[in-house]
């Protein structure tokens, strides 16, 4: 098992006539993703990479029964791209693409909600089940199949903490990107707790930084896990970041630190770890084994 | 992106939300007229882009023209919170009965839009929710949601408005949602939001941030003048020749200039630098996908640097691919040269192609390279950091 | 019993304080209807007729359990009043101002259906169970209670089919008035299917005329109906009227017109009566008695 | 309200819908220039408040300046469907490679918005969909949503466009839609959409049909010079007097005044009097609550009708107060005299004021209801019908 996505999901990219929507299918193909279709209004009928491209992802569904979705599209069009996925069926929505307006997220996390769909994004580096689907940009390198769950906020940490997990011998189930922008389409909590139920997850690395509430939310989730949290939070040695006026310190109250976050995610239990070496350290004594010798 | 002053109360003025009818003012002259227009007396905001203005002596009360004209003279001679002073506005003096607050934001825990509204208002309305989290009434809406009249009356009820002052506050805080939503506001906020003795109501102040990403679609602001600007509190002119270029980057107080890819392992980096013992000259963001002469020019900012004594490199190719950070390592070698010792890590996307790259210009130029210490995968990012923290101190 | 209101509906009038709200709350009081709250934003704590008066809606609800609202105010702000009503828990709202825009209606319409409410109108008379509860602005004098319900998109119309039915001694159980915006809060369809569940309603008089959808769309209900149905229909001798460009006559077909109207009620069953002298004749062949002796 | 196909144009362009680039013109010189600049090529169409123009000859193709000046000149001395022609839209000819049609309406029966497209249109739309219902796609719409781009798309493809053109059109769908949503629409309507033999998307003809009531939220048109108006074709004297008054009324080609209450029994008294053998001479409303001087001006249009023979009056009070009436038609009495038998029947809320009134007037100047025969609730209204027909009838 794995979260999310595995070798049985059939991928859609939507934008895939565009530059990086053509560059990421050829190299997501070659991991042995398995993309079934591609969209691209008005060029439904053209092919890339062998793989057909429709004018509406219903058609695309209908056609090759995809059930996940990658977006390379411009910011601007991604609040349509992603709604047009959820409302056909789709389950799961990769938004690769940054600098997605608010209001557009929040609509598309509604009607995500409503349709029982999961968004990733944006500025996500996508996700990936080594071995299996690596569904938006993410570098082979680091990855490897195993027995640890990470999710993060940041692409780069996402590699980095992979690339140590892989080298310590315990590899990863799913390795999720929430994304970068400041309001996603899913949350820490949102993947912890499907992290939980994977049976083939022993752990969870869940990577966060200073800024937003998302990790302070995870708390409760994080309580009631079974399975160990590790924590490794960036920006414990940053200025503090600005407050969205009255109205945002009313709201967030006192979130928003790395050491808020990494107060509220020990006080729930989490495992903190202050480098990525640290992070094969505490598998360790938390009696978890490598699935093979380390590098 | 926030917006000043007056701009986010002419965005008010549209939404019919009565505001002050100030003057904006450039000179000290200006300032004199208008406040001989208000009768003698007034007060004088400085329109920075920054809030704390009265704390930071950026708002004054003033009692006759000429004392306006010689406060606004000083004013426009100073900086306030490092931000040089352009432009007044001018106000009369309200005579206050009450302030309230009211404001309208973003849940980003609950993905709902929240209005804040609390019968006390004022500079200390943060200490007052926390102190008083009951009188501080929220109330969340859907993105899609427009506001109905009856849940304005809600909110105004629970502000402690009564009689035919519910209906003034109803129209103000319809007002103030629908600028929020007009123009994809993170922030619309009205405080104090005053009761004049006479029983009217009235936005003595305002503060809008705007979703610099939604910009786009908003072609009405860019015909006010509001286009997408950076909030230039005291910069280096390092700093501002990094914004020049599009570059993300702020001075700090170490050593160690750090040239890491995205904003995410910039952060960690900084961590990792600090962890070790060292200490960061500079936090910088590369970008996604960077192209090389941007990459280049991230190095000329490190090298001509004097505070710096070692470059600590990175790239764990993503979106932003390794060749091309090859590409912009080579750039910069070849058009500017290393003069401090650099430790480097590259991998991920195209990382043979970026090591080919290397290889190929070190073949060709060695002496380009004499300063890099440059690993791949096989080498923890940690051991890098610590390595870099080593060469900051050799070099003293 | 009856249908929707009745002696112990608790009845808030939103708009009390102006001079149709003042005058028809003194109207309906003086039947013996149950006023118990007014709306006025701005104008909470006054008193009309010694009724109280609140701001919201929902404070209305807090202070004296109504349950159904009228609402006299200009037709601007009727959206607001029927969505505060909806939303506070009203189960019935009638619309007597006239003119509501047709998009305002439609979304009252909406969120009627989504909370459960009834919403009758705009330009409606209103609704009377007769002895018990006159809510709107129907004249008394028409009215006595009795076996038969009523049904009507017209104000007049339905006076004088009450007159009828009550001058022969039949009396009514609920008389409805539908209102007479092309867009309205309730169908006949709706009303229908509430007089077929009422145990004291043994037949209902259906009023339509000339325009519109709602008798055609009431036919389905009217052929599943164990209860007799009277028809009369005006405009059989008016001239068409317009249609609504190319899109209305593919939205409507050939519905609209008086004699579609007639032929589609018949041939689901009703009987059409020509003028209303024919409903007690119609009513003694089905072999409905009289509660008392016509006049 | 209808729009001018003009005025429609005028929105569309604001929303982005590509219109034909036509010149309104008020002279025959105006038409013959627009002409000129058209290569001497165009399509005159009269700018008149009614449907089916090409069929009542108010569109005409013209092949040089000259003929456009002739047929100007024609059209505009004449009368189409019974309205005066004060306006020509010139237009270019379009080299038509296909006409298809896209409209936007309420479907009052389930309360959406409906949008309708299909890949044939022009005049015959009515009956091709009625003989090819699948062939004409329907999309319905909640009254709070919006339209997604890939909604369009979808109507687009159902269309049976694709390709580059799945986009044109695409951007035409939601323009539209958004126009009925922006302005209050009844109905919107490009027909035909014409796809031109080099590959252009434009809406030839468009229909807007907006909501009388709700037109007070929408100062924008009026700004256009869209302001309340009626469908004014050939109208009587009478009818054009009737409707500077306010008062609904349309003659017909009987010999009975109808004096009735609202517009229910107004059309169920039309019925009433035909189904006694009578005929009514117009039809009138006089809407919710008119005042005694309405009430009295109607009555005189009545009076001075020399059609006219006899008067059906009918009052039931509701909203119209039975003491309103009363005053009304003794203000009538007395100042102008009635001239004709007229029988009527009065109820409903104040009837016991309004007889009062009555009786009073009569006390005082009993000549004044010499002709008036008056019943209460005792008298069914049919009766009163019938002793209208009768009277009717006597007085030949």
């Amino acid at each position: 098992m794995a979260i999310l996505v595995d070798k049985d999901s059939r991928i859609l990219v939507q934008g895939m006539t565009g530059t990086a929507g053509q560059f990421h299918t050829k190299r997501m193909l070659e991991y042995g993703t398995k993309i079934v279709s591609g969209t691209s209004p008005g060029k439904g009928g053209e092919v890339v990479e062998s793989i057909p491209v429709f004018d509406t992802v219903e058609s695309a569904i209908d056609n090759t029964g995809a059930d996940t979705s990658v977006i390379f599209l411009p910011a601007a069009f991604v609040k349509e791209a992603a709604i047009e996925s959820i409302w056909a069926g789709i389950k799961h929505v990769v938004v690769v693409p940054e600098h997605i307006p608010i209001f557009d997220m929040m609509e598309i996390r509604k009607e995500a909600k409503r349709y029982g769909s999961t968004v990733l994004g944006g500025n996500t580096p996508g996700i990936i089940t080594p071995g299996q689907a690596n569904i938006g940009i993410m570098p082979d390198i680091a990855f490897k199949p195993g027995k640890i769950g990470t999710v993060s906020r940041s692409g780069s940490i996402t590699y980095y903490v992979a690339d140590t997990l892989t080298r310590s011998g315990y590899g990863e189930t799913t390795c999720v990107g929430l994304g970068g922008d400041p309001v996603l389409g899913s949350t820490f909590d949102d993947i912890l707790r499907m992290f939980e139920k994977d049976d083939e997850t022993e752990a969870v690395v869940m990577c966060g930084e200073i800024g937003g509430v998302y990790e302070e939310i995870a708390k409760d989730t994080i309580k009631r896990m079974k399975k160990p949290v590790i924590c490794i939070i960036g920006g414990i040695y940053a200025p503090p970041g600005k407050r969205m006026g009255h109205a945002g310190a009313i709201v967030e109250g006192s979130m928003g630190t790395a050491k808020s976050k990494l107060k509220a995610l020990e006080d729930a239990g989490a495992h903190a770890a202050r480098t990525f070496l640290d992070i094969p350290k505490i598998l360790e004594d938390l009696n978890i084994e490598p699935v093979e010798k380390p590098k | 992106m926030r917006l000043f002053e007056f701009e986010a109360k002419q965005l008010f003025a549209k939404h019919k939300i009565p505001i002050t009818e100030g003057v904006l003012c450039t000179t000290p002259i200006e300032v004199r007229n208008a406040v001989l227009n208000f009768d003698g007396r007034g007060i004088l905001k400085v329109q920075i882009l920054s809030g704390g203005r009265a704390k930071a002596g950026g708002i004054k009360k003033v009692e006759s023209p000429e004392e306006a004209e010689t406060v606004a003279d000083d004013l426009f001679e100073e900086t306030v919170k490092g931000y040089p002073v352009e432009r007044i506005l001018v106000d009369p003096l309200l005579d206050i009965r009450r302030e309230y607050y009211l404001g309208v934001t973003i849940n980003r825990a609950k993905y709902k839009i929240v209005v804040i509204g609390s019968p006390t208002g004022g500079v200390d309305i943060e200490e007052f929710a926390r102190k008083n989290p009951a009188k501080v009434f929220k109330e969340s809406f859907e993105i899609d949601e427009r506001m109905y009249s009856f849940e304005a009356y809600g909110i105004g009820l629970q502000m402690k408005f009564r009689k035919e002052k519910l209906n003034l506050v109803s129209s103000i805080i319809m007002g103030l949602y629908n600028v929020f939503k007009a123009y994809d506001c993170k922030l619309a906020e009205i405080n104090p939001l005053v009761e004049t003795e006479n029983g009217l109501l009235v936005a003595a102040d305002a503060r809008i941030s705007v979703d610099d990403d939604a910009l786009f679609r908003h072609p009405e602001l860019a015909e006010m003048g509001i286009e997408k600007r950076h909030e230039e509190g005291e910069m280096t002119l390092r700093e501002k020749e990094a914004r020049e270029h599009g570059i993300p980057y702020l001075d700090l107080d170490g050593k160690i200039g750090m040239f890491p890819g995205g904003a995410g392992f910039g952060i960690m980096g900084n961590d990792f630098v600090n962890y070790f013992g060292g200490k960061p000259a500079n936090f910088m963001d590369s970008g996604g996908g960077p192209s090389p002469e941007r990459l280049a020019k991230m190095l000329v900012l490190l090298d001509e640097n004097p505070k710096v004594k070692a470059i600590f490199g990175a790239r764990f190719g993503g979106i932003s691919r390794c060749d091309d950070f090859a590409k912009g390592v080579i750039m910069f070698l070849k058009d500017h040269g290393l003069s401090k010792p650099m430790v480097m890590r590259m991998t991920g996307n195209n990382w043979e192609e970026g090591v080919r790259l290397f290889d190929e210009a070190k073949k060709k130029n060695p002496e380009l390279f004499e300063n890099i210490e440059a690993h791949g995968i096989e080498t923890p990012i940690e051991q890098i950091a610590r390595r870099a923290v080593e060469l900051s101190q050799e070099v003293e």
